[in-house]
């Protein structure tokens, strides 16, 4: 029965993902990669992989589709949101279908492994934290976590380059507006305090139970996004000193706390064991704080007038 | 056959889909889309290589977080690009061949 | 403290600082960081070549649990290489990237991007983690595409496009073999992978892999996104993405072949690998020939040097690397990859200073111009020597060692074909020298500062000094190798 | 007994949102689909949470589903009215 | 018990394959909008059913998707909007909007 469920739910994902790549229209693509992001986060649940479950659900399902919608409106605005032909068919199908084979293939030749078990066994009295995917992600790889939240900035600062040079001292994105005391308005004013609440939430519980500075964050953002939108904040300009500063500061802390624990206990990003859970606990707020912000501005995207002239 | 076998040949299935969007597809926002599909795939496959053996292995699920957020920014800068392109070229498809980039007249120019 | 992490995290918090401070004190954050990485550099180099191989265990973290890493003497060599051209690149951009030269916008991005692709090249270059690698390439990756959409036009934004998507494929193809190997093995170490029994899926894992890694390299036939890309971009951030970044993609081409699956490269699959290598040298040259314009011929000829990097695999990989001629093949190699980073950022920032003089880098607007700018183009012709693989140079060293040994593994057509792609070198940079060495000239071209000018010549002069000054660099490579020549050049 | 009203409620919310789909299929425009989604899938969420919730083992899994429920109520009647106004405004048929 | 939940959570699962015949039929894109928000709220339905099933912490999940879901459909009228930022209560009833279509019902029974 549980089986049952599980291809049930494996054989929606599939047809999904088949209806976002070979049906027409950029739209329906769109709608059905949203739908998409938010049954692979049921499967993850399946997997019983809760911390990444939470993770899909807020980028796959959530800030992906904002990307891929505004875009589509973007493209829409300038009459290049017509679906394009698919091109060299039978190639690309013949490749595609190879790689699955393959990956298909090593999956029933795959050895089961020994894994860094014991080893993980052993150093999680001394990450810090209780829950094992924090404990990697901030401890044993931290290395991978920082580059990542160091992905993200170049991602932005990549994206500000796309802005034209008229546009520099605008704020980020479109000019928002809505009626006032609409349903968009109060929409955007009800929603934040509890999503504010949530990210927070997400953050602390990620410690120990699930979640972490990346979901934490990512719902932070969609906070300031819906606010945003909603018209009841203003995005900052490029430039805004404080925002940059935010932008900043988690991978600031971040490297400064790894050599703090170079010069006191011999290894970059070393966190002795009686201090590690506040420096998790720090780095994961100074963390959550920039990635927020810099998820919020990806998604906004570079600063832009309201109507083309 | 077991629910994480379900699981892994979804991914592997998900990979070649999202492979032969990127290729056959066109307009450069499907091939976006399809860039997306492959990542997570090709993360349910390996996380059900991780729920392998005796209680899950919590190391794929953090890689599978990390190149979650590291496919978005990816996919924010490549929309982006998207955008613009369309703007300064007026389409939102590649020529099949690359064109040769114009001449930066007074690059350098003060 | 270790001279490792200083080089590391140096150019991040340089970038970080560049991005919170306002633009002038961010601009001088940079420079200070960039400062500060070649003295780091430097440090670690001395490290290196008294003590041997420089790791860290990071958090403590001992693999398979955490994340190692390692310079050994190809990896700090390679750091001093980065360090080298950045040097070079942030001197020319302080007056190429300034705001009044390029704009508000370009002259914020450049500094934070050049320094996080500083960072990403490092990490590379000293991971020795899989994932950790992939995480680094897309760093490295993303602050490229950018650095080529900074130029703003339109076929600049399409060059950064098409980067993009292959980038983006590489990198999913180089993961799916990590998965596999993480799958099949339990670690993601490269020390540790070596010693794990072989499965049935690393040839897989291995294929995919190398496959992603050669569309991030660029190499023929997966080569037709790098002309435009390096074509379009300002010239600082070309000479950074024609002299450095493809070779971060191909060491870990190497590392995976030489050091974490050593034993299941098949020959069949390293004569392919050179094959591709083969037909890059020879296409890529051929189109250089046929540009008309000096950036073009530039990146183009990247696109062919790159592919004598491939020749190396069958000489030196699988069950040739036991043999004697291995070591100078190997070496060979890396003297390429070295001599190409420096003559290329020299041609690059050569190129820019053309643009600055004239407006233009068609080779008919480039006329006579060595007479007024005799400096820019005796740097571009020592440039140009080294590619061609003449003597004294560096790349005369690459040439030699590795054209010795294909002779040595009885290989001769790989010897062939290096001969004839220093051939078709000299043919397509005649073109542009006969144009600047000519006597007449048409333009008169803007004054260009004696200290621009001399930032190529320092970078290109520093690639025929590898090649005079050849033994020390050999025997610092060794340090670390598995298979360490026994004597010296 | 908390198994049986459990029982009949997931049946109760079950049945409200395949009436929901059904309805999302079979009624004519987009606006009559609307009103069948938003009022459909609501009653089938509370339903199923509220049979959940007897389940439940700590009174912070409950606060959560009332707290998911109320979420969704009000997500759903926004959107249905600003979806609403978008159709109204525009005839986008690709 | 969990063989009833079992078949809840594959009932819900169905009513979402429904749902995803609209998604690709539209025809308009409010249709596919609507659509994609039923699976929305079925999806968080799933998750709550999964909770006493397998984890408790998939309610956390499903009150992440439950805040996001509404996001998308921001997103969506935003980018409908002419000006791609603007709100669709904004604007005055255009003498278009008021133009009678074939087979339209409001249910409100009014214009805005």
């Amino acid at each position: 029965m549980s089986l049952a469920l599980d291809l049930a739910l494996c054989a929606l994902i599939l047809g999904v993902a088949l209806a976002t790549v070979a049906g027409s229209g950029l739209f329906r693509a769109i709608v059905f990669f949203i739908v998409y992001g938010l049954l692979v986060a049921v499967g993850w649940v399946r997997l019983g992989a809760i911390d990444v479950a939470l993770a899909e659900a807020a980028i796959g399902a959530g800030l992906t589709g904002v990307l891929l919608l505004a875009a589509h409106g973007r493209l829409r605005r300038l009459g290049t949101a017509r679906d394009a032909s698919h091109g060299a068919h039978l190639l690309s199908a013949l490749a595609g279908a190879a790689l699955a084979a393959a990956l298909a293939w090593a999956w029933f030749v795959l050895p089961l492994p020994e894994r860094p078990g014991p080893e993980l066994a052993a150093a999680m009295p001394r990450a810090g934290v209780e829950n094992p995917v924090t404990a990697v992600l901030l401890n044993f790889r931290a290395w991978d976590t920082l580059l990542e939240s160091i992905v993200l900035l170049a991602a932005l600062i990549g994206l500000w380059m796309l802005t034209r040079e008229r546009d520099w001292s605008g704020r980020l994105g479109l000019p928002q507006h809505s009626r006032a005391g609409g349903v968009l308005a109060s929409f955007g004013r009800v929603l934040p305090p509890v999503g504010l609440l949530i990210g927070v939430w997400l953050v602390w519980a990620g410690a120990d139970r699930h979640g972490g500075a990346f979901q934490g964050g990512t719902v932070l953002a969609a906070v300031g996004l819906v606010a945003a939108m909603a018209g009841l904040v203003r995005p900052p300009r490029i430039g805004a000193r404080l925002w940059h500063v935010a932008l900043m500061i988690g991978p600031a802390v971040f490297v400064l706390a790894g050599l703090a624990g170079a010069i006191l206990a011999g290894e970059f990003l070393t966190l002795p064991p009686p201090i590690a859970k506040p420096a998790i606990l720090t780095i994961e707020i100074a963390l959550t704080a920039s990635i927020a912000a810099t998820l919020a501005f990806l998604v906004l995207g570079p600063p832009e007038e309201g109507r083309a002239p | 056959m077991t629910g994480l076998t379900v699981f892994a040949l979804t991914g592997a299935a998900l990979v070649g889909l999202g492979f032969y969007g990127l290729l056959a597809a066109r307009h450069l926002l499907r091939r976006v889309v399809a860039f997306n599909l492959i990542g997570s795939g090709l993360f349910l496959f390996f996380g059900a290589a991780g729920a392998r053996g005796v209680g899950p292995d919590p190391v794929p699920q953090a890689l599978i977080i990390t190149g979650i957020v590291v496919a978005l920014s990816a996919t924010a800068l490549a929309v982006g690009l998207v955008v613009v392109h369309a703007r300064a070229a007026g389409h939102a498809v590649l020529p099949e061949e690359p064109e040769e980039p114009e001449e930066p007249k007074d690059e350098g120019a003060t | 403290m270790n001279a490792l992490v200083a080089v590391l995290a140096l150019p991040l918090l340089g970038a970080l600082a560049a991005v919170a401070l306002p633009p002038r004190a961010g601009v001088r954050a940079a420079l200070l960081a960039t400062a500060l990485t070649v003295a780091a550099t430097i440090w670690l180099l001395l490290a290196v070549a008294r003590r041997g191989v420089q790791g860290v265990i990071l958090g403590g973290w001992e693999p398979p649990l955490g994340i190692g890493l390692a310079a050994d003497g190809l990896g700090a060599a390679f750091i001093a290489m980065s360090a080298a051209v950045m040097g070079g690149v942030a001197l020319a951009a302080r007056q190429m990237m300034a705001p009044d030269v390029v704009g508000a916008r370009a002259a914020f991005g450049f500094w934070p991007l050049m320094l996080l692709l500083w960072a990403a090249l490092n990490a590379v270059f000293v991971s020795r983690d899989l994932f950790n690698l992939y995480v680094g390439l897309e760093l490295l990756s993303l602050a490229a595409v950018a650095l080529v959409a900074i130029g703003g036009k339109e076929a600049a934004l399409a060059a950064a496009m098409r980067y993009m998507i292959f980038a983006l494929a590489g990198s999913l193809l180089y993961l799916a073999g990590v998965v596999l190997a993480y799958a099949a093995h339990g670690t993601l170490d490269i020390g540790l992978l070596a010693a794990r029994d072989a499965a049935p899926s690393d040839g897989l894992a291995l294929a995919l892999m190398t496959a992603g890694l050669l569309a991030k390299t660029a190499i023929f036939p997966f080569h037709v996104w790098l002309p435009p890309a390096h074509a379009g971009a300002p010239a600082p951030a070309s000479a950074l993405l024609s002299g450095l970044v493809p070779k971060a993609s191909f060491l870990i081409i190497l590392r995976l072949w030489f050091e974490a699956m050593p034993d299941r490269a098949g020959f069949a699959a390293l004569m392919l690998l050179a094959g591709l290598g083969a037909g890059a040298v020879i296409w890529g040259s051929l189109q250089a020939m046929a540009q008309a314009r000096l950036k073009m011929i530039v990146a183009y000829s990247t696109v062919a040097q790159l592919g004598y990097l491939l020749l190396v695999f069958p000489i030196a990989g699988g069950d040739g690397a036991a043999q004697p001629w291995a070591a100078g093949a190997w070496t060979g190699a890396m003297f390429q990859v070295l001599s190409h980073a420096l003559a290329k950022a020299a041609m690059f920032l050569s190129a820019g200073l053309y643009l600055a003089a004239v407006g233009s880098d068609r080779l008919g607007d480039l006329r006579g111009l060595a007479r007024t700018m005799p400096m820019t183009a005796f740097a571009f012709a020592l440039a140009a020597v080294t590619l061609m693989g003449l003597p004294p140079s560096g790349g005369f060293t690459a040439k030699y060692l590795m054209m010795t040994a294909a002779f040595a593994a009885g290989q001769w057509y790989w010897a062939l074909v290096m001969a004839l792609g220093g051939l078709l070198a000299a043919a397509y940079l005649y073109r542009p020298m006969a144009v600047l060495f000519a006597r007449e000239s048409l333009i008169a071209p803007r004054p260009v500062t004696r200290a621009a000018q001399a930032v190529p010549l320092v970078l290109a002069g520093a690639s025929i000094l590898l090649g005079v000054f050849s033994a020390p660099p050999f025997e610092f490579m060794q340090i670390g190798r598995p298979d360490a020549a026994e004597e010296g050049l | 007994m908390a198994d049986l009203a459990t029982i009949a409620l997931t049946a109760a919310g079950l049945f409200f949102f395949v009436a929901g789909t059904v309805g999302l299929i079979r009624f004519p425009d987009t606006f009559t689909r609307l009103h069948a989604l938003t009022k459909a899938d609501n009653l089938g969420l509370g339903f199923i949470a509220l049979g959940i919730a007897l389940q439940a083992e700590t009174w912070a899994q409950v606060a959560r589903l009332g707290l998911i429920w109320a979420l969704a109520l009000l997500a759903a009647g926004a959107m249905a009215q600003l979806v609403a106004r978008t159709a109204l405004e525009r005839e986008d048929a690709e | 018990m969990t063989l009833w939940l079992t078949f809840v959570a594959l009932g819900v699962l169905a009513s979402l394959a429904g749902a995803l015949w609209r998604v690709w039929r539209g025809p308009r894109e409010a249709d596919r909008m609507m659509a994609a928000q039923l699976v929305g709220t079925g999806g968080v339905g799933l998750l709550v059913v999964l909770a006493p099933l397998q984890d408790w912490a998939a309610l956390d999940v499903a009150l992440v998707l439950a805040l996001l879901a509404a996001l998308a459909a921001v997103g969506f009228v935003k980018a409908r909007s002419d000006d791609g930022a603007g709100d669709p209560e904004e604007a005055p009833p255009t003498p278009e909007m008021m133009r009678p279509r074939q087979t339209r019902h409001d249910p409100r029974g009014r214009h805005g």
